[in-house]
C-alpha cells in the first residue's frame, strides 16, 4: 500500500472528527474545531448539528470563517439568537453535546489556562481570558482539546484555571455540582490522552509512527500510558481528499 | 447541508399525541392568546387521556374544554379568564367545587418559571411585588437574599413539563420553525420541555427557513414531532393565516353555561370529527371567510451574500 | 350654552384619559383604558405609547380588539416581543409610566382583590386571578384604576390582595420595597379618588351633578372628602366626538 | 400613528457622543463582532474623551484602539483577544505595565449582568462552572443558595453603563430599528443603559418597521439620540450591507506592535478625518468592492390586515 503524506493539522483534525457521534450537537470554534465537524458531517456524522458561541445554528458557510462572528455563518443558517439565549437555551439548559475548548495551558488533570501567565494580578502575560471556554467546560456533556503537543502547553499545573478539567482529580470536579462530564479527551500531533477514573490525562493513543518518549518529552508531568494504549488509523484518503478539496482548498488551517 | 440524511419528524397530530401525551402528564399548549393549539387539545380529548396537569399562563377556552372532557387533575395558571368576555366556567366550577387542584401564579412569575426551565437554573429572580397573600398560598414562592445589598428577592422554580405543544407558522420537516406575530412563552415552552410537539400552519422548504435564521424561533433539535395542521389555533388565530374568532369567545360563555351545552358541543365539535381538516370543513365557508387574514407583508431584509 | 349629554363610560374613559400626560409609556389593557389612551393621544397627549402585556409596544390597531392579544395589535406595530421581555425589560425594569388596574374589589388603601371571594382555599366565587396586574401594580411609576362606582366594588378590605395599593397604608407599601409609586387615581362615574398621604382613598373630585352622598352609599367605608375637593369638567365636544365617530363607532364599550 | 408629533431625535454623532458621552462614563458599545460601532469610538477618540470604563464582552479593535487613544481608565471584559488573529496588543499591555484597571468575566457572567441591567433585577442566577479562579479575584462574583435544593448558585449583579451605542441595520427616527444577523448583547445593552446612542445603516420610514415589529428588537423610547452613519461598523461589518474586513483585522495585529505604527494610523484615519464618510471614501474602491455583500433576501412574511 501506497504511504499516505499527511501533516500534523490533519491529523489532528482527524482524530478530532472521529470523536464526534452523528446526531452530535456540538458548541464549535473557527479552525480546526470547525474542519474537525465538517469533515465528520462528511463522513460519519451527517446530522451532527454545530452551534456557535455568537448564537448561530446550523450554519452553512460558503468560506472558511476568520472568526466565531463572520457574517457567512450567518447568511443560511437554520436559526440566530442572541447571546444570552445561547448560552441559557442551548449551553446551560443542556441542549450541547460536545464543547470544543483550547488555552495557552492544559494540566495533568485537564484543567485550562486562557488568563494569564504568571500572577493574576500582575500578569507577566495576559492572554484573552475565558470567553465562553469557563461555562462550556462545566456545561457541554464532553469536551474535547485540540492542541499541539508542546512541553510549555502541558504543565503539571496550570498558572491559572479559566476553565476546569477534573481539579485535582478523583471527585472534586463532581463536588463542584457542575453538569457536564467534562474533558474526554485531547488530540495532539502525537496521540490521544483521555482522562482515567481519577481524572488524570493517560496517553491512551499514540499517532502512526509515534513514540510514547515523544509524548513523555513534550508533556510536563510523568504522563501513564494506558494499558490498551492503541495506534491510531492514519488518516485516509477520503478524510483527506475532503480536507484539502472541500473544507480547505486554501489551506488556511491545514 | 445537502448531503443530510435527517429523517423527517412529519407524523400526524394523532400520532403525535398518541406517542408523546401520557396520562398523568405535566402538558403545556403555549400560546398568549395567539397560537393556541386547540386541535392538539380535541385529539388529547377524542384520546381519552386522563390526570394531565395542564399549566398555561391562561388557560384559555382549550383548558376549559379539556377539563370539561374530564382530561385534567389539575391546572397551573395565572389568569383563568375567558379574554375580554369572563370566566372560564370549567375551570372555575372545578376549583370551587374542589374537583379540580391548581397552583397559581402572577403571569410573570409564571412565564419566569418557564424561563427558569428553558435556561436549566434552579430559579429565576423577580423584584419585590408585596403581594403577599397568594405567595402564602403558593410555597413555590420562595425568597433569597440579595447578597449586593441584604434586600429580598422573590424567587420562582422552573417549570419542566412532560410535552409542550407549540404551534407555529411555518416549520421545515425537522421542526425548525418560524414564528411572528404575540410570541407569548412559545419559545420558552419548548426550551423548558421534555418533548415537543410542533403544529404547523404550513410546512416548507429548509431554505425559506434558512432565508431568514432570526425569525427562527424554535429550532429542530428540540422538536420531537411535526405535525401539519392547518388552522390548528381556530378559536384561536394564527398571525397572517387566519382571524380570531372573537364570535366563538363570546358563544363559549353561553355554551359552557350548561353541561348539555358543554357535552353537545364536545360531541359535535369533537368526539364526532377525525381531525381538525373535518372540524374546519364543517366550521363552513361563511366562517372562513370572516376569519380571512388580508396580506400585509413584511419588507424583506438582505443578510447578504458572502 | 346647551347641556352635553354622555354616559357614565364615555365620563370615565374622558376623566381617565385626562390623567394621561404627554409622552407617557402606558402598560394598557382593552377597553375603557384602551379607549382613554387613544382618547389622550388624539387630545393633549400625542406622543403617549401604549405596551401592551401580550408583548405589544406602539400598536395601530384598525378595529377595537377584543383582547389583549388580538392580530390587530400586531399588523403595523412597532414592535412585538416576547411575554418575558415585557415583563423584564418594559415593567420591571422602569420603562413604564403608567399601569391600568382593575379587579372585583378596590379597599380603602387602593389594593384589589381579582382572585376569589371568600376564602381561597375554598373559594365562594373564584375569579380569574392577577394576570399581569400583581406586577403592573408594584412596578408601574403610577397606577390608575377605571371602575363603576358600588358598594361591592369599594370594601373596607379586599378579600384577597391580589395587587397592592398602600396595603395598611401608612409606609406599610415603601416597606415592602417595590418600586412603583401606587395607584394615584381611582376613576368611576361618580367621581375621583385619591390616596392621601397615608394612603388611604379620599374623594377629591366629582363628577357634575354628583352629590357626595351618592358617593358614600355607594362605598363600603366611611369615605372621606378632600377639602379641595373639585368637580370635573363634563366630557366637551370634540373629547366625545373622538370617542364617538373615531374611537368606538359601534359603541362596543361607551 | 397619523397625528403623532414626535419630534425627531436625529442628531449627527459628533453631537451625540457631546451631549452623551462624558468624562469617567461607563461606557458598553455593544456588538459581538457584528455590528461594533467604531465611528462612534473614533468620534470618541476625536473629541479626547477620558477616563472611560469600556465595557464590552469583546473589547475588539475598537477598545483597543479607545485605549490606545488615552480614553480608558478601565475596562470590564470576557474576551480581550483580537478574534481569529491574536492579542488585543493595547488592552493587554495596559493591563501587564499596570496602567489600565479591569474587571474580567466569562462571556455568559458578562451578558449576565447586563440582562440584570436590562431587567431591573439585583442579580442574574447561572449554574456553577467549578472555575473558582476568577470568582476568588473578582468580588462581583457571588453565591446564593438555591431555597429549592440548597445547593450554590452563582448570581452577577446588573451592569448599568452610562451610555450605550448600538448599530443597527435600519431606524426610523425616533430609534425603532430593525436588527438583524448575530445579535449579541444589543439589546440588552440598550435597555440596560442609562442613554442610548444608535446609530444606522438606514433611517427608513416608520412604515418600514411597522412592516415587520417582530423585527425591532430596540424600540424607540428607550433611545436617545439616532445618528444616521453608514458603514458604521467597518473594520467589523453589517450583516447584508458589507462584509467584515478580515484584512484589517489581520493588519491591526501589526500595525498595533509599535506606538509610531498605532499613533500613525489614528492621525491617519481617525484624527485627520472629520467623519466616517470621510473614513469610508478614504477606504477607497477596491476597499468598497472587496466588502460588497451581495443580495440573500429573507422569504417575506405575512401580518395580515385585520
Amino acid at each position: 500500500m501506497e504511504e499516505i503524506e499527511y501533516n500534523p493539522q490533519e491529523l489532528m483534525v482527524v482524530n478530532a472528527a472521529r470523536l464526534l457521534r452523528d446526531g452530535d450537537v456540538v458548541f464549535v470554534g473557527v479552525g480546526i474545531p470547525n474542519l474537525a465537524c465538517n469533515l465528520a458531517m462528511r463522513t460519519h456524522a451527517p446530522n451532527l448539528q454545530m452551534i456557535y458561541e455568537a448564537g448561530v445554528i446550523g450554519a452553512q458557510p460558503a468560506r472558511l470563517p476568520l472568526s466565531i462572528g463572520d457574517p457567512s455563518l450567518v447568511t443560511g443558517a437554520l436559526s440566530v439568537c442572541s447571546m444570552y439565549d445561547i448560552f441559557t437555551l442551548y449551553l446551560q439548559r443542556g441542549n450541547v453535546d460536545v464543547g470544543f475548548l483550547g488555552g495557552a495551558q492544559i494540566d495533568q488533570f485537564g484543567n485550562i489556562n486562557a488568563t494569564v501567565i504568571g500572577d493574576y494580578a500582575h500578569p507577566k502575560v495576559r492572554l484573552p481570558g475565558s470567553g465562553g471556554s469557563m461555562e462550556i467546560a462545566a456545561w457541554a456533556n464532553r469536551c474535547y482539546i485540540i492542541t499541539p503537543h508542546q512541553k510549555r502547553r502541558f504543565p503539571a499545573r496550570v498558572d491559572f484555571r479559566t476553565s476546569i478539567g477534573f481539579l485535582t482529580g478523583g471527585d472534586a470536579r463532581a463536588k463542584t455540582g457542575v453538569r457536564g462530564g467534562g474533558p474526554e479527551a485531547i488530540v495532539t500531533n502525537l496521540g490521544l490522552m483521555k482522562p482515567d477514573e481519577t481524572g488524570e490525562l493517560v496517553l491512551t493513543a499514540l499517532h502512526p509512527g509515534i513514540q510514547f518518549e515523544q509524548v513523555q518529552e513534550n508533556t510536563g508531568w510523568a504522563i501513564r500510558q494506558a494499558p490498551n494504549c492503541e495506534t491510531t488509523a492514519p488518516p485516509n484518503p477520503e478524510e483527506l481528499r475532503i480536507l484539502r478539496e472541500e473544507l480547505d482548498p486554501q489551506r488556511i488551517y491545514i | 447541508m445537502e448531503h443530510t440524511t435527517m429523517t423527517t419528524k412529519l407524523i400526524s397530530l394523532h400520532n403525535a399525541i398518541k406517542k408523546y401525551v401520557h396520562d398523568g402528564d405535566l402538558l403545556y399548549a403555549s400560546g398568549f392568546t395567539h397560537l393556541i393549539p386547540f386541535a392538539a387539545g380535541h385529539e388529547i380529548i377524542r384520546q381519552g387521556i386522563k390526570d394531565l396537569v395542564l399549566a398555561r399562563a391562561t388557560p384559555d377556552l382549550i383548558y376549559d374544554q379539556m377539563v370539561a372532557a374530564g382530561c385534567a387533575r389539575k391546572v397551573i395558571f395565572s389568569y383563568i379568564g375567558n379574554p375580554g368576555v369572563g370566566s372560564l366556567r370549567m375551570v372555575r366550577a372545578g376549583i370551587e367545587k374542589g374537583e379540580l387542584e391548581w397552583e397559581e401564579y402572577s403571569h410573570f412569575s409564571m412565564i419566569s418559571r418557564l424561563q427558569a426551565g428553558a435556561s436549566g437554573l434552579p430559579f429565576m429572580p423577580m423584584k419585590q411585588t408585596g403581594a403577599a397573600d397568594l405567595m402564602k398560598h403558593n410555597p413555590q414562592y420562595q425568597q433569597v437574599t440579595d447578597p449586593y445589598t441584604g434586600e429580598c428577592v422573590i424567587v420562582v422554580p422552573p417549570l419542566k413539563p412532560d410535552v409542550a405543544i407549540v404551534h407555529v407558522q411555518r416549520s421545515d420537516a425537522q421542526g425548525n420553525a418560524h414564528v411572528w406575530g404575540i410570541l407569548g412563552e412559545q419559545r420558552l415552552a419548548a426550551f423548558a420541555a421534555q418533548h415537543v410537539i410542533l403544529t404547523a400552519e404550513e410546512i416548507v422548504d429548509e431554505a425559506v427557513i434558512r432565508s431568514d435564521p432570526n425569525r427562527t424561533l424554535i429550532p429542530g433539535l428540540v422538536v420531537d414531532a411535526v405535525c401539519h395542521v392547518p388552522y390548528c389555533a381556530h378559536p384561536s388565530y394564527t398571525q397572517g393565516y387566519h382571524d380570531r374568532d372573537n364570535d366563538f369567545y363570546l358563544a363559549w360563555d353561553e355554551i359552557s353555561k350548561t353541561d348539555e351545552g358543554i357535552q353537545a358541543y364536545l360531541k359535535e365539535w369533537v368526539y364526532d370529527l377525525p381531525d381538525r381538516q373535518a372540524y374546519w370543513e364543517k366550521l363552513g365557508p361563511e366562517v372562513h371567510q370572516r376569519l380571512h387574514a388580508g396580506e400585509r407583508l413584511s419588507a424583506p431584509v438582505n443578510y447578504g451574500e458572502y
